[in-house]
């Protein structure tokens, strides 16, 4: 699947989209976000504290315990300041 | 019955012209006697900004905010809905958004054009960094609780 | 404190155009973030509607518009007010009636344009009264209730 | 003073506007509408249901108790419907 990062996490991670490959038991949005922290310092400050992390699966806004199963597209952000 | 409302919804790197929307909305209609319309604009708190660049979603954007205005058109009786939505650099004084609802009456043009804004805030992803006069990168701006509870009180 | 805002106040037979207003009230400002504009248009309700006369106070209606909006510059920390209302003959579509609100927040701009509305409606020295599609003169359009309540909820 | 008369006040006296002098016991707007009630049909038919009348004393809103004394200018008009 593809992983986006936009806003300061995007500048964190250093990358704007990977594709990536979690294992099977990686099944939820926050178990994903547990699992990319793992990858390196700049996943590890970037997913620092959830409570600021927002999701979205295949364009949708998802919750921490949404699947992830099926998607194609999970993109990671923070509170958004459009408007 | 009448036919549903399409909105439009648009996100680009371009200005807009506020009074052309309005006319769009409003061309050879006889039935619309209210017309709100807001525009957000990119303004300087402390003297020291020198524009934001907004980052956004391609696709996402688009979509979440088409949802929202779905939303807006199943809660009053609208009959025309416009949302445009620029991202990339905008300097201080320049218009970031635009919404405009069209009713017959001014209640729902208000209502739907302030739970427009209030939803966009929390739900389409635009991100905005500051630039600062002497050239500095700021800081990305961060979301605020007040624009969480607005979105809330609409239930 | 900032000098206060002095509000624009017209009352004229001629259209007025939306977007050349909000740009006036917008020009070479860096503190305002949000711009509210309500346009109120005639509308034909029935499809037997030609056109509206309005019939106004002169003088009244221009000194009665001023202190409505100076209640809102009162109640709501505003960088720009402008109102603008039309007499004389309007046709379905035409516009009436303008306002605008700039301030630094959106909740304090559609607040007071809301505001400043609702105490049109009911404050305010107009009478409408129809003309038919069918030449025939129609009636006097009554004052809503509802309009007095819209105004009361302002306490 | 002025009497002004707007809509369909102005239009069962027949009159835009007319000079007054009512009598010193006038002193009040809703007493001077019960003067000029009484000076003809047409007047008589504009104020026959006055909780539909509005007035206004030199340009400002006025209650049916307000006083007239000082007055250069009255109007007399329906409900407004402006906006």
């Amino acid at each position: 699947m593809k992983a986006l990062y936009f806003a300061w996490v995007r500048e964190r991670i250093g990358l704007a989209e990977e594709e990536i490959a979690p294992p099977g038991e990686v099944a939820t949005v926050r178990q994903l976000i547990d699992w990319l922290s793992a990858r390196g310092e700049g996943y590890a400050a970037a997913f620092a504290n959830p409570a600021t992390i927002r999701a979205a699966v295949d364009k949708s806004h998802a919750a921490p315990d949404a699947p992830i199963g099926a998607a194609r597209e999970i993109a990671f952000f923070p509170p958004m300041t459009g408007g | 019955m009448t036919q549903r409302t399409a909105p439009s919804v648009r996100v680009q790197a371009e200005d807009f012209d506020p009074g052309r929307e309005q006319a769009l909305l409003t061309h050879g209609r006889r039935d619309i006697g209210a017309l709100v319309s807001f525009v957000g604009l990119c303004r300087d708190e402390d003297g020291s900004l020198e524009s934001l660049e907004l980052e956004h979603y391609p696709g996402m954007a688009e979509t979440e905010i088409g949802r929202v205005a779905d939303q807006a058109l199943d809660r009053w009786p609208l009959l025309g809905l416009a949302v445009i939505h620029r991202f990339g650099r905008i300097r201080v004084g320049e218009r970031i958004v635009l919404v405009i609802a069209a009713a017959r009456r001014r209640a729902d043009a208000f209502a739907a054009a302030e739970f427009l804004m209030d939803y966009l805030k929390t739900r389409a992803p635009f991100w905005k960094k500051e630039r600062r006069a002497d050239g500095a990168t700021g800081d990305w701006v961060e979301a605020k609780s007040e624009d969480e509870s607005a979105t809330e009180r609409w239930g």
